[in-house]
């Protein structure tokens, strides 16, 4: 199974194969002194052979524990032979039973906002991430980040030891290195040293940044993230005179106008977000929500808006000074854009219930006027807040082009970078690399030997979020704690607590913490932080509204005349790996994007119309040069996107990101400006050379035939027609487990895909196999276009296996390798399975998957340590599919007969399901009549894909709701 | 009294007996052999890395290897049935082919069987489709296509196999009198079994060989129909026809004789044997070819005609097969297998060696398209757009291919060299007919 | 003309030809033989454990009742094996000091691990739950055999997937009152079940003989 | 009659020559004879009195047995003892059951008839008086044998030499019995 260090282990084993009794524990005694052994433990336990020369005593300790694991470890993947040993309890647990999972709260950080999750630990193993119920900014949803940080957990790129100039060092000559270091700065009240560290919210991180201010005076502190919100906040400057944060309410909303941006994928509230949009559309009693997305390029919130209006970047300021003109003036310039007057309306209409929010690439002037027709409209207080910045700035907290100032000048002694990478994400105008070889030392606090590792003097191994102590602040100010749900995998420091050591505190992630609450709340703490800790979020703690007023010497600047020429550049987080971040991560690098499909790398997309004009199609290269640098990108035709723009995603391009995000895609950073670090000008040239680019979705168009299923609002389509059956129906007495999918509802977020993931051990193959169209997602999204290729209806629709009573696949299976449960689930049995693929042949919906080589073993292939215990990893050879989460069927069934109850509804819940931010799908006992998939089924809307082929399909899907458009 | 009169068959039989075979064949055979060696090696390999070696994917789970299977067994069945219905009609051509037709279609069977087996994720594991008490007592899926195929190739390889064999024997009897020296007559004598030739075995002989010869007939036609119910009982709207079967029997039928008339010509030109394939015997079977390729197109227009009255999928479907990525397969295959055989309408054509080898050639290669362009063409135009994909075959693919028609060829040589290529009972009973009549 | 065999070679060859077919057909029932055999399902064979532990003098003579080491076998899927404290709680008192317990006093005090070697491991792909079949009316000794007898804990059943079966197939006759689970060399007969219960059976066995109720 | 001999054996070129001597031969009173040609002779053997009507019944009866053992393995397994849900289609789906029934019935049908042949023809018999005698390898080629068998009530050397000399044979030799 495991490589490496094993190979000693397994030799030990031998040795060990044919002792028993005592005589193992003495061989054991004598193999402590055998050479290769220490090299063993020194593999597995770095830190803590680095601790000190260690004793026999401990030595022996380790190994034996190293046995212990070594036999967990061959528990997992197939155990052929030699049976996997029986281990006891290391000492009695009351109240544990091994193999049944705990559940531990935390949160987990996304550009410095916390997302509450639940964590799921086997065995002292973190092996699933589910959204916090009681979260602000989950309410038990997760993004796809959330769900593929677990397989970052397992990373084994992640940095395990100090580097000096790239050196490997043991803790204690870092330590014996910096304490004079620090002891000097002391004294020099920190003269020359400067910190850089991406913005925070954590609570904790803030109080100790302000206790090293006070220890080190004169030292200079900076922020960057390559992810800002400076434009949003700038206009709060200059509109309300105050530096806030704002929070929507799609809840309350009767009209959402987006100018850029993308609400249900890029905002720190995106999974609220898109949870209230949907709780709206549900509500029986209202009229559907009316949303409008003028936008530069396609975004999820786009594709669900009523009315996608394509906008060149360059045009934003005119087309919202013109739409605060007409909700000011009530009169529309025949200039302006035409469907102006339609959004004007429908916002006047709808008053303080509406809501218009600014995209953060988009200028402060944009933002501004943003601010001031909500705060026309009345909007503040109903559909949106502010509050106070969840991530201040306190003190003068310069930017990283202050740094570079601050170096070029030579006034910076000592560096130190407290996470992030911004060697890789500093715009192009700053060759942070350079700079920081000027620097006398230099000190990286990260996760990854990344480029700014290898820039800096000191590379310090961060630990991940999951190993460590912490707090985070949620998009509304709402905080919960971060606390770590594994013994560490790879020994290393928070940020907390280098900071705490920093400012002379002990190394004590969990009292730093406990710290900053004690002195929050006096007294009561102990039960208030166990509270918390339980919860995962901490009562009350959401901010509270600011009542902003404009600042009566606001005025709108006038608008600067539009750029003409050129063709307009956007920069934009990626969909897959963020601002770089997730580079490293398997499932986020293969999971197709939503709205290109495309896997395995980044592309400059561009309009049809664009395309058209320079002769390009999906795959060319082409040179853009932004003020003066020039990148070679292939490009991808984007229906729906502005013309004459380009959007360049971030994050892809990596040198030193690892095994698996190394020279991917492109690097936007290349010529990404800071003056402009998110829509620049620039040109672009055909370059003739071809790119591969891999997708999962080569046909967009439906072809004209019933797949995604539109009915306007009220109105539900022609009933299905029902399809004799030659064959007499199958009895399903007791459950009958079946699945509803509301189209509706799905925002194409990739949430399910990742979570399915996840939880079914499903293997990574890599940029080769997924080109060969082989990729193993049981759940794919798929995406589709209607209309006008300019500006095109976007549908979404979820596939997994349809678990059809009459199954085609079933039938031609030669070996009854795959049949039916006697609760209706198209059972796949792997270990029965030979490979004849033939029932893929049969499967009109093209969901199974096929071991075609040994994914197991791959350079891709994800640590068995996160492996899903209760799900059988596939060989290679067979057939996969999904399963409807059959292992929680199982153990929840397990769980009713133990305790002589039946199951309740709800009880079972599906991956994809409990991933799911709008609960698109619902999944449940369709025998009960009352069941909320049940209920769903019942709904008018419900039909089943492919109907008219008769398999009877279990999961069934309800027709998206669109409203004609309201011309005014 | 010991004259050797030269008896009639005497040359037929001279050929496995005579010492040295030429340079040709010992050439033919290095190249076969080598394509065998080939074949191991790419078996070898799948069965260590696994199908993903090949160009397959979802949905193309298939390629090569059934396109190439559906060809094998299409010849295999196709010189089954028409050796079966020489018999069955007491064809004097039967004289001259059967012997060979029926060698070719085991050879072609033996070819075929390797597909289905090594096209397994886990091919250590086709036994199971073979109904044996296992401790898990699971049993086969009796329902499944795949399952009749197993036991439709089972039985065919036994059956056919049994038959040549049994209609070998007078012929070994032959061999192992005329043999000269005494290893080589034990080696026919422990083939031949002993015959004697005694007229009472004769007709015992007789009875049960045109007996099962007949039996062959329906289990063909069973056969060929289970390899197309294959395609045609799934629901990819292409391969979802009734017509299928049909069009895999003629097609393959077509092919069987066009490989039959290949090998003949080449045998009379190669040993000689004139005396024993006539130029009736040619010609007719140029006809027979001419007749079947002419029986294909039919069935080529029949297909586009079917999917013109069948639901629009199945149209889309076609049309993609004649004018979308794979559209060059489905002409080439109209070419090969309909238009090229037209030649068989001149005598000259009928009647000249490299006319009957290009013709019999071209028949296979167009069927072989034709089945890459069902297989392959077919499957791209499913229900759901978001899945179509394309499909391209890897080296390792062909070479199995290259591999199975070396076997092939390999096997055909050694057929030539140690066995009697025309039935030798057979000729000297025509002959005494014809003397008598 | 001379014969070519003699009449002894021809006999030979006929016989020869028959040994064949019986070869053949022995071959194939021997092989249903071997596949059946306990030996080859490891029955009877004790594997090699860190303590020479003995179920026969703990759960036979000292009637030690199988939860107080197994604790977790009704609320699990796995029946837990004891820590090294629950084996301290009496050879703190009793065989104090013996060497054969070193690995478990050496595990109490490192909180390591013991490494038993398993007996009745099943394939990963196979998902066995000791808790539902336990409180309901499967007993230990059912599967795991009159472990009250055993110096060396051993295999009694092939746990084979045909031997789930049989069982899965009709529970009822394998049944027992709720009290009668973890005793030893009790004679199951169906009797003394509710018919309720033998009829939820008799439906459930469509269920119980899904693929799905073992395998995911 | 001596038991050392077989028969007697005589040889001919023509086929209508051995089918001559044959009749005259059961003219001539001679019951148990023997016939070796290189090629069927039918019409000969049903002179001989040769009926082969059994083969027919082999092959419909192994046709009938090997149906019945698919089907009926084929219903146990999927009806009796282990009845799963395929498809949703009925455990005994008989119309998907025929195909190998029928494939099967003629894998029985074939197999019985070829080894039923070779069980009635007593072959393979490597070793036969009939091969000791010179020239009867062309018996496979070009010669034509008649044989009269010793086990013949009326046989005596001499006088079925004398008989066979008067057929005008190529040759005329004695057929020792098995050594």
């Amino acid at each position: 199974m495991r490589k490496g260090a094993h190979f000693d282990l397994e030799a030990m084993k031998a040795r060990l194969a044919n002792e028993d009794g005592p005589r193992l524990w003495r061989s054991l005694e004598e193999l402590a002194d055998l050479p290769e052994v220490r090299r063993y433990v020194e593999a597995e336990f770095p830190d803590i052979v680095q601790a000190a020369t260690i004793d026999r005593r401990t030595l022996l300790r380790l190994m034996s524990a190293s046995l212990a694991l070594g036999g967990l470890a061959a528990c997992d993947g197939g155990s052929a032979g030699k049976n996997a040993p029986l281990l006891s309890q290391s000492h009695t647990m009351p109240g544990h039973v091994p193999g049944v999972p705990l559940t531990v709260a935390t949160s987990l950080p996304l550009n410095g906002f916390g997302r509450g999750v639940l964590v799921k630990v086997q065995e002292g193993r973190p092996i699933k991430i589910e959204g916090n119920p009681l979260h602000p900014a989950s309410l038990g949803a997760t993004d796809v980040f959330a769900q593929a940080e677990i397989l970052s957990l397992y990373d084994p790129d992640r940095s395990d030891a100090p580097l000096q100039n790239g050196v490997e060092r043991t803790w204690q000559e870092l330590t014996g290195f910096i304490r004079p270091v620090r002891n000097e700065l002391v004294v020099a009240e920190g003269k020359g040293l400067h910190i850089l560290m991406p913005p925070t919210s954590s609570p904790t991180l803030l109080r100790l940044v302000a206790q090293a201010r006070q220890l080190f005076p004169l030292a200079r502190w900076h922020s960057f993230s390559p992810i800002d919100d400076d434009n949003r906040r700038a206009a709060g400057m200059t509109v309300f005179g105050h530096d806030v944060d704002l929070v929507y309410d799609l809840a309350q909303a009767d009209t959402i106008v987006t100018l850029g941006g993308d609400l249900f994928a890029e905002e720190p509230g995106h999974l609220r977000y898109a949870a209230d949009y949907q709780a709206r559309r549900r509500m029986q009693d209202l009229a559907l929500p009316r949303a409008f997305a003028v936008e530069s390029r396609p975004s999820l919130f786009g594709a669900r808006a009523d009315d996608r209006i394509p906008l060149r970047p360059r045009d934003f300021a005119a087309f919202a000074q013109a739409l605060a003109g007409a909700l000011e003036t009530g009169s529309v310039a025949p200039s302006d854009h035409p469907s102006l007057s339609r959004i004007a309306d429908a916002l006047r209409k709808a008053g303080p219930r509406a809501l218009v929010v600014a995209g953060r690439e988009q200028s402060a002037a944009v933002h501004a006027l943003a601010y001031a027709i909500n705060m026309r409209l009345g909007a503040f207080g109903s559909t949106i807040r502010a509050i106070e910045p969840v991530r201040p700035s306190e003190g003068d907290v310069g930017t990283l082009a202050d740094l570079a100032d601050a170096i070029a000048a030579g006034q910076v002694s000592h560096l130190v970078v407290l996470g992030g990478n911004p060697v890789y994400t500093a715009p192009a105008d700053i060759d942070l690399a350079a700079l920081i070889h000027r620097v006398p030392l230099s000190l990286h606090l990260g996760q990854h030997r990344d480029e700014t590792a290898s820039a800096c003097h000191w590379h310090i191994p961060e630990s991940h979020p999951l190993e460590s102590w912490g707090d985070l602040r949620a998009f509304d100010g709402a905080v919960g704690l971060r606390q770590p749900v594994t013994l560490p995998l790879k020994p290393g420091l928070s940020a907390e607590e280098f900071l705490g050591l920093l400012a002379g505190q002990a190394l004590d992630g969990r009292g730093l913490v406990q710290a900053t609450w004690r002195e929050a709340w006096g007294e009561g703490f102990e039960a208030r932080w166990a509270r918390s800790l339980e919860d995962g979020v901490m009562e009350n703690s959401a901010a509270l509204s600011l009542d902003v007023a404009m600042r009566d010497d606001w005025r709108p600047e006038p608008a600067a005349p539009v750029a003409s020429g050129g063709i307009d550049v956007i920069f934009a987080p990626d969909p897959s790996v963020w601002d770089g971040t997730f580079a490293n991560n398997g499932w986020l690098q293969e999971l197709p994007k939503p709205l290109t499909k495309q896997a395995w790398g980044n592309a400059a997309l561009i309009a049809p119309e664009t395309a058209a004009i320079f002769g390009l199609s999906t795959g060319d290269t082409v040179d853009l040069s932004v003020e003066g640098r020039v990148l070679r990108v292939p490009v991808w035709i984007m229906p729906g996107h502005a013309p004459g723009t380009v959007t360049l995603t971030l994050g892809y391009g990596r040198q030193r990101a690892g095994r698996i995000g190394n020279d991917i895609g492109f690097d936007a950073y290349a010529i990404r400006p800071s003056q402009h670090s998110w829509i620049a000008v620039g040109k672009i040239r055909a370059a003739g050379e071809r790119v591969a680019l891999v997708s999962t979705q080569q046909h967009h168009s439906m072809q004209g035939r019933d797949i995604v299923r539109v009915v306007a609002p009220g109105q539900s389509p022609p009933p299905e027609k029902e399809h004799p059956s030659l064959y007499p129906d199958w009895p399903y007495e007791g459950h009958a487990w079946g699945m509803a999918i509301d189209l509706d509802a799905c925002i194409g977020c990739n949430a399910c895909v990742i979570a399915c993931q996840a939880e079914n051990n499903i293997a990574i193959v890599g940029p080769e196999e997924v080109a060969k169209g082989r990729e193993m997602h049981w759940l794919r999204v798929d995406r589709y276009y209607g209309g006008d290729p300019a500006s095109p209806d976007t549908y979404f629709q979820p596939v997994p296996c349809m678990h059809c009573e009459k199954a085609p696949c079933e039938v031609v299976c030669p070996v009854n390798a795959t049949v039916h449960s006697s609760e209706g689930i198209n059972d796949m049995v792997y270990n029965r399975c030979v490979g004849t693929r033939t029932c893929s042949n049969n499967c009109p919906y093209k969901v199974r998957r096929f071991n075609f080589l040994d994914y197991q073993g791959t350079d891709f292939t994800a640590s068995s340590d996160l492996m899903n215990p209760q799900v059988t990893v596939r060989d290679r050879g067979v057939m996969e599919k999904c399963t409807y989460c059959i292992q929680r069927i199982g153990t929840a069934r397990a769980d009713a007969r133990i305790e002589d109850r039946p199951l309740r509804d709800g009880e079972v819940v599906t991956a994809c399901q409990q991933a799911c931010p709008t609960k698109a799908i619902a999944f449940g006992d369709v025998n009960d009549r009352d069941s909320a998939v049940s209920r769903l089924k019942q709904d008018p809307r419900n039909y089943a894909l492919l109907g008219a082929l008769n398999t009877r399909p279990r999961t069934t899907y309800l027709a998206r709701i669109e409203q004609p458009r309201e011309d005014g | 009294m010991s004259s050797e009169a030269i008896a009639i068959t005497t040359p037929v039989a001279e050929v496995p007996l005579s010492r040295r075979f030429g340079r040709v064949w010992w050439f033919a055979l290095v190249v076969s052999g080598a394509l065998v060696l080939l074949l191991g090696y790419t078996l070898v390999s799948v069965t260590i890395l696994g199908v993903g070696i090949w160009g397959v994917n979802i949905p193309f789970v298939w390629g090569f290897d059934l396109i190439n299977y559906a060809w094998w067994i299409g010849i295999a069945n196709g010189a089954s049935l028409f050796a079966a219905i020489l018999v069955l009609r007491r064809h004097d051509l039967r004289t001259a082919v059967n012997r060979f037709a029926e060698g070719v279609a085991f050879f072609a069977v033996i070819c075929a069987g390797i597909f289905p087996i090594f096209h397994l994720g886990r091919p250590w594991l086709f036994y199971w489709t073979f109904p044996y008490p296992a401790t898990y007592e699971v049993w086969p899926q009796f329902r499944s296509t795949l399952t009749w195929d197993f036991w439709a190739i089972s039985t065919h390889a036994i059956v056919t196999s049994l038959l040549w064999y049994v209609g070998l024997i007078p012929d070994l009897a032959t061999l192992r009198d005329r043999a000269r020296r005494k290893s080589v007559q034990r080696i026919y004598g422990v083939f031949a079994l002993g015959w004697r030739g005694s007229v009472r075995h004769w007709a015992y002989h007789q009875r049960a060989y045109r007996l099962v010869a007949i039996l062959v007939l329906p289990l063909i036609l069973i056969m060929q129909s289970t390899v197309a119910f294959e395609f045609a009982v799934t629901l990819v709207p292409d391969w979802h026809e009734t017509r299928q079967p049909l069009h895999f029997v003629a097609t393959g039928l077509a092919q069987g004789l066009s490989i039959v008339l290949l090998v003949a010509v080449l045998l009379r030109s190669g040993l000689r044997l004139g005396r024993y394939i006539d130029e009736e015997d040619i010609d007719l079977l140029g006809k027979l070819v001419l007749t079947s390729a002419i029986v294909s197109g039919y069935l080529f227009l029949d297909e586009v005609i079917a999917a013109l009255l069948a639901e629009r999928m199945a149209q889309e479907a076609m049309l993609n097969r004649m004018t979308g990525d794979y559209a060059g397969l489905y002409w080439t295959a109209i070419v090969y297998s309909v238009l090229i055989p037209q030649l068989l309408w001149f005598k000259a054509a009928r009647n000249s060696t490299i006319a009957g080898v290009f013709v019999g050639l071209s028949i296979g290669v167009g069927i072989w398209f034709d089945r890459f362009s069902i297989i392959v063409g077919g499957l791209q135009t499913d229900h759901l757009p978001s899945i179509s994909r394309t499909y391209q075959p890897t080296l390792a693919e062909t070479g199995l291919f290259l591999g199975t028609i070396g076997l092939f060829a390999a096997l055909l040589l050694l057929f030539v060299r140690f066995l009697p290529v025309v039935s030798m009972f057979e000729t000297r009973h025509d002959e005494h007919l014809e003397k008598s009549s | 003309m001379a014969q070519l065999f003699t009449p002894a070679a021809a006999t030979l060859f006929r016989v020869a030809i028959v040994l064949a077919c019986l070869g053949i057909l022995s071959g194939a029932a021997l092989a249903y033989v071997w596949a059946r055999s306990g030996s080859t399902w490891n029955v009877g064979k004790p594997a090699p454990q860190p303590v020479p532990f003995r179920h026969d003098l703990h759960s036979g003579s000292l009637g030690i009742d199988c939860r107080y080491c197994h604790s977790t076998v009704e609320h699990g899927a796995d029946a837990g094996m004891p820590s090294a404290q629950t084996c301290m709680t009496c050879h703190s008192q009793v065989w104090v000091g013996a060497s054969v317990l070193e690995p478990i006093r050496s595990s109490f005090l490192l909180g390591q691990p013991i490494e038993w070697a398993s007996v009745h491991r099943l394939p990963d792909y196979a998902y066995f739950n000791h808790a539902v079949h336990v409180t309901k009316g499967v007993a230990c000794e059912t599967c795991h055999g009159r472990v009250d007898r055993m110096p060396k804990t051993v295999k009694t059943q092939t746990m084979s997937m045909g031997w789930c079966l049989d069982c899965h197939r009709d529970p009822v006759p394998q049944l027992r009152p709720q009290d009668a689970v973890f005793t030893m060399g009790y004679e199951p007969h169906g009797k003394n079940l509710p018919d309720d219960l033998r009829e939820f059976y008799r439906e459930a066995s469509r269920r119980l003989t899904s693929c799905n109720t073992c395998h995911r | 009659m001596t038991p050392l001999s077989y028969g007697i054996m005589a040889e001919f070129r023509r086929a209508e020559d051995l089918v001559e001597a044959v009749r005259t031969a059961r003219r001539a009173g001679y019951t148990k004879l023997d016939a070796f040609s290189p090629f069927p002779l039918t019409d000969l053997a049903h002179e001989l009195g040769v009926r082969t009507t059994i083969i027919p019944w082999i092959a419909f009866l192994a046709a009938l047995v090997g149906a019945g053992l698919q089907y009926g393995s084929q219903y146990w397994m999927n009806v009796v003892d282990y009845p799963l849900n395929v498809g949703g289609r009925p455990l005994n789906s008989w119309p998907a059951f025929i195909p190998s029934t029928l494939i099967v019935a003629i894998l029985w049908a074939g197999a019985a008839t070829l080894i039923g042949l070779l069980v009635i023809l007593r072959l393979p018999r490597l070793h036969h008086p009939v091969f000791a005698v010179h020239d009867f390898r062309r018996a496979s080629e070009d010669r034509f044998f008649l044989c009269i068998l010793a086990e013949d009530p009326i046989f005596m050397m001499q006088e079925a030499r004398a008989f066979l000399e008067t057929l005008s044979p190529l040759a005329v030799r004695e057929v020792p019995a098995c050594d």
